[in-house]
């Protein structure tokens, strides 16, 4: 596998972006993080479809000036990336505006607080007790809800 | 003809280097805006100009290309410098000024 | 396509231009370095992608380089703007 | 605040220079005098021009002459020479390795009344040596200048700044 | 712990990936309906941009249904982001500059958008590439002063359905001659020249307004909501 | 030509790390329009001309534009 070979180069950026992707949205807690990891990993995805019939030496699959290259490039998954960028746009959008709503709703864009949140709101909807979360509220750093206090010291 | 263009080329190509160097050594926002708009301008000016000299039927692309770039370049770098202004960073000034 | 020594100095010094400036983005102590950076880069961009078109000998790749000029002001006035919020 | 769009009207003469304008630009883009590209080209500015006119008000303030395309022609050679004046200017202050540079804002005043012919000052100012215009408010445009001689006030920036430029501009634009 | 399992996670992705690469074959793949295509799109659809005969042509269906998708996620958002209050502040003007600029970029962005638009079927480019230059000219005008009215909602909206409703005839036409959905009509005309193609630039046209609309009252609805502090 | 895409490959990853790692999400935006740089280059030298324009045109216009908004309507501009 030769470093300056042009394929390994391009595979090697497709993957990468998908890691990089793929690890912003495991490891970050914080919304616009994560959506920022998403953008990445469609941006990686997209490059890797592309990639798939890659060939070094085709040109583009333009006729210009009326003379057929001897070899052009595949244009179906330039078609089907096309649309898929365009389809990430609206993704986007749509993320964007739910991160929006998000913060109004909860004052916050941090996981951990609104999955908290959210579920305090639906134990008191139900009229039950504060379900043990799944993770520790020492796990929480400095940010420790106070009714969540409350409620174990009340119960 | 080629080798004129490609002496444009590389005299662009040296403002470019010469930009981003600025860019890197400059003490501070507006300093360093100067640098990465001036000579970054005039470099890629003139790699389009080469470009028009090794290939002369695309000129009135390059020539379209070439005057969004000369709009455009100064118009985002007074854009960037009023938005640092706005949000409160001082200009660098030398010691021997004294500050006010 | 053969490249001639001149159009190598050009490429390489064009990189090494390129460098600076990524340089720059990565230690820039606050967001209008960055966003300088970013510009610069951008433009260094489209100068790359008319010499792109050069090298492909193939003059469809120009509208390329056109778009990302235009568009990628617009990107740099959005991100300049968002920065102006701050005056309060 | 300033809104042009509102506070002057516009007159013929500039639809038809918006018109020219894009048909000049479509020609250009397209790069062929064929007669679909010419017709479909002058479809297309008629249609922007038609609707969105009233917007054009920014053209405002040109002097239409018979020999306004040759102070244009001679503001752009007096143009790209001081830009590459700059262009070596900073690269002299880039390469030497002490940096001599003495940055400081300075305010100076313009006589140009139209919008047009400010921001064509202030992207002047800009690509030349030494000097970024900031902002524009009224006709003050707040310059940074990188070697600021000491002692200098509004006066003598805008003489070593701005005068040249705005003799070249004021034959062509209000 | 949690960042540990997920770095764990992640390397064990990269060594997955890493072993992967041992076995593909770079560069040589077997997928040859691309090869088919373009042996056969230039006299089928008589576009000289494959990608376009690819979009417009053979797959004017999930062009279609993309389009739907973009309406979708538009809507939503705009209902998600809701009613701008009357009383919330609005954000400054820009600058001098800015806003010369934009008035003065405006026309030109409109001529290149519609440049790259109506030339998807010769050059790169096309529907959605002008569709989206469109909607940044509209947007930059109302960047540098918010909360001007640069155009009527309503009228975007009108223009939005007319082109989709363009799209969606276009399709309907080819039914009524005896073909299937969303075939190519008219002349195929000469290869490379502005007026062939048939109805391809017609329905890049249609896509390139919706698109352009769709995006431009997307980012209105976005600019229109409050900031929060 | 191969080292040219090699460097751009090197400086598009490391800025998509730094979109992640930036504390300023404005600054993470600029490393963003980076990365759609780099991507719109790879999909060029991938000859794939429509493909790199889509993604100049929403990569460093329209994302950048809705990510600006996005983060001065939640009132992220500010480094924390």
């Amino acid at each position: 596998m030769d470093i300056l070979d042009i394929n390994t180069i391009l595979y090697s950026a497709a993957f990468g972006l998908m890691l990089i992707g793929i690890g912003g949205i495991v490891i970050s807690n914080h919304l616009m993080r994560i959506i920022f990891g998403i953008v990445l990993l469609e941006a990686g995805a997209n490059l890797l479809l592309l990639l798939s019939t890659y060939h070094e030496g085709a040109s583009a699959p333009i006729i210009v000036d009326g003379n057929v290259p001897a070899m052009m490039a595949d244009p179906v998954p330039q078609a089907l990336v096309l649309t898929a960028i365009v389809i990430g746009v609206g993704i986007l959008a749509l993320a964007l505006s739910l991160a929006i709503r998000v913060q109004r709703a909860y004052g916050t864009l941090d996981m951990r607080e609104v999955r908290l949140k959210l579920e305090q709101e639906i134990s008191a909807a139900a009229g039950i007790d504060m379900p043990s979360s799944s993770e520790k509220p020492a796990d929480i750093g400095e940010v420790p809800v106070n009714s969540v206090v409350q409620q174990e010291s009340g119960s | 003809m080629n080798i004129i263009g490609d002496i444009f080329l590389v005299i662009g190509a040296l403002f470019i280097a010469v930009g981003g160097l600025g860019l890197l050594r400059m003490p501070d926002v507006y300093n360093r805006i100067h640098a990465g708009t001036k000579a970054v301008t005039l470099g890629s000016l003139s790699v389009l100009l080469g470009i028009a000299l090794l290939h002369p039927t695309w000129w009135p692309k390059l020539l379209v290309i070439a005057g969004f770039l000369l709009f455009t370049n100064p118009v985002a770098a007074s854009i960037i410098a009023r938005a640092a202004k706005i949000s409160g960073i001082k200009p660098w000034r030398t010691e021997e000024q004294g500050g006010e | 396509m053969t490249i001639s020594t001149l159009e190598f100095i050009a490429i390489a010094l064009l990189l090494v231009g390129m460098g600076f400036s990524a340089i720059r983005l990565f230690l820039g102590p606050t967001t209008p370095d960055r966003v300088v950076a970013a510009d610069t880069l951008s433009v260094i961009t489209t100068a790359g992608l008319a010499g792109m078109a050069a090298y492909f000998n193939n003059p469809i790749y120009l509208d390329i380089a056109l778009v990302y000029g235009t568009l990628a002001f617009v990107g740099t006035v959005a991100i300049a703007r968002a920065i102006e919020g701050n005056q309060k | 605040m300033d809104h042009p769009q509102t506070t002057r009207t516009v007159s013929g003469a500039h639809y038809a220079f918006v018109f020219s304008i894009s048909l000049l630009l479509w020609v250009l883009l397209s790069g062929s005098l064929a007669w679909e590209e010419v017709a479909l080209g002058a479809f297309v500015s008629l249609m922007i021009t038609l609707l969105f006119g009233p917007r054009f008000t920014i053209y405002n303030g040109i002097k239409f002459s018979f020999m306004a395309p040759l102070y244009v022609l001679l503001y752009l050679v007096h143009f790209f020479r001081e830009l590459i004046k700059a262009n070596f200017e900073l690269a002299m202050r880039v390469l030497t390795p002490s940096l001599p540079i003495r940055p400081e804002m300075v305010e100076i005043k313009t006589t140009l009344e139209s919008p047009l012919g400010r921001m064509l000052l202030a992207n002047s100012i800009t690509l030349t040596p030494g000097t970024l215009s900031v902002d524009v408010t009224g006709d003050t445009i707040l310059v940074h200048w990188v070697y600021c001689p000491p002692g200098t006030d509004a006066k003598m920036a805008t003489d070593a700044i701005a005068a040249s430029f705005e003799r070249h501009i004021k034959r062509f634009l209000v | 712990m949690r960042r540990f399992t997920a770095a764990l996670f992640l390397l064990g992705l990269g060594v997955m990936i890493a072993a992967i690469y041992q076995h593909i074959d770079f560069g040589n793949t077997s997928v040859n309906a691309g090869q088919a295509i373009n042996a056969v799109a230039a006299q089928e659809t008589g576009a000289a941009n494959f990608v376009t005969s690819v979009v417009l042509a053979y797959r004017g269906i999930d062009t279609l249904l993309e389009l739907t998708i973009l309406f979708t996620a538009a809507m939503i958002g705009g209902m998600v982001l809701g009613r701008r209050r009357a009383d919330a502040p609005r954000d400054p003007d820009a600058g001098f500059i800015l806003r010369t600029g934009a008035d003065l970029l405006f026309p030109l962005l409109l001529v290149v958008g519609l440049y790259i638009i109506l030339h998807g079927h010769l050059t790169p480019g096309g529907g959605f590439q002008g569709g989206v230059i469109l909607a940044s000219a509209f947007f930059l005008p109302l960047l540098a002063r918010p909360g001007i009215t640069l155009i009527d909602q309503r009228i975007v909206s009108l223009v939005e359905g007319l082109a989709g409703a363009t799209f969606i005839l276009i399709g309907l036409l080819a039914m009524f001659d005896g073909k299937e959905f969303l075939t190519p009509l008219l002349d195929k005309g000469e290869l490379g020249a502005l007026i062939s193609a048939g109805s391809l630039p017609i329905l890049y046209l249609a896509v390139g307004i919706k698109v352009g609309s769709e995006l431009a009252g997307l980012l209105a609805h976005l600019a229109e909501a409050e900031a929060l502090d | 030509m191969e080292v040219v895409v090699l460097v751009v490959v090197i400086v598009m990853l490391l800025s998509a790390v730094a979109v992640l790692l930036f504390k300023d999400f404005l600054a993470a935006l600029a490393a963003m329009s980076v990365v759609s740089l780099g991507l719109s280059f790879l999909f060029v030298v991938a000859r794939a001309p429509d493909v790199a324009m889509t993604e100049a045109a929403i990569g460093a216009g329209l994302s950048s534009l809705l990510f600006a908004l996005a983060l001065r309507r939640l009132g992220l501009w500010r480094s924390q």
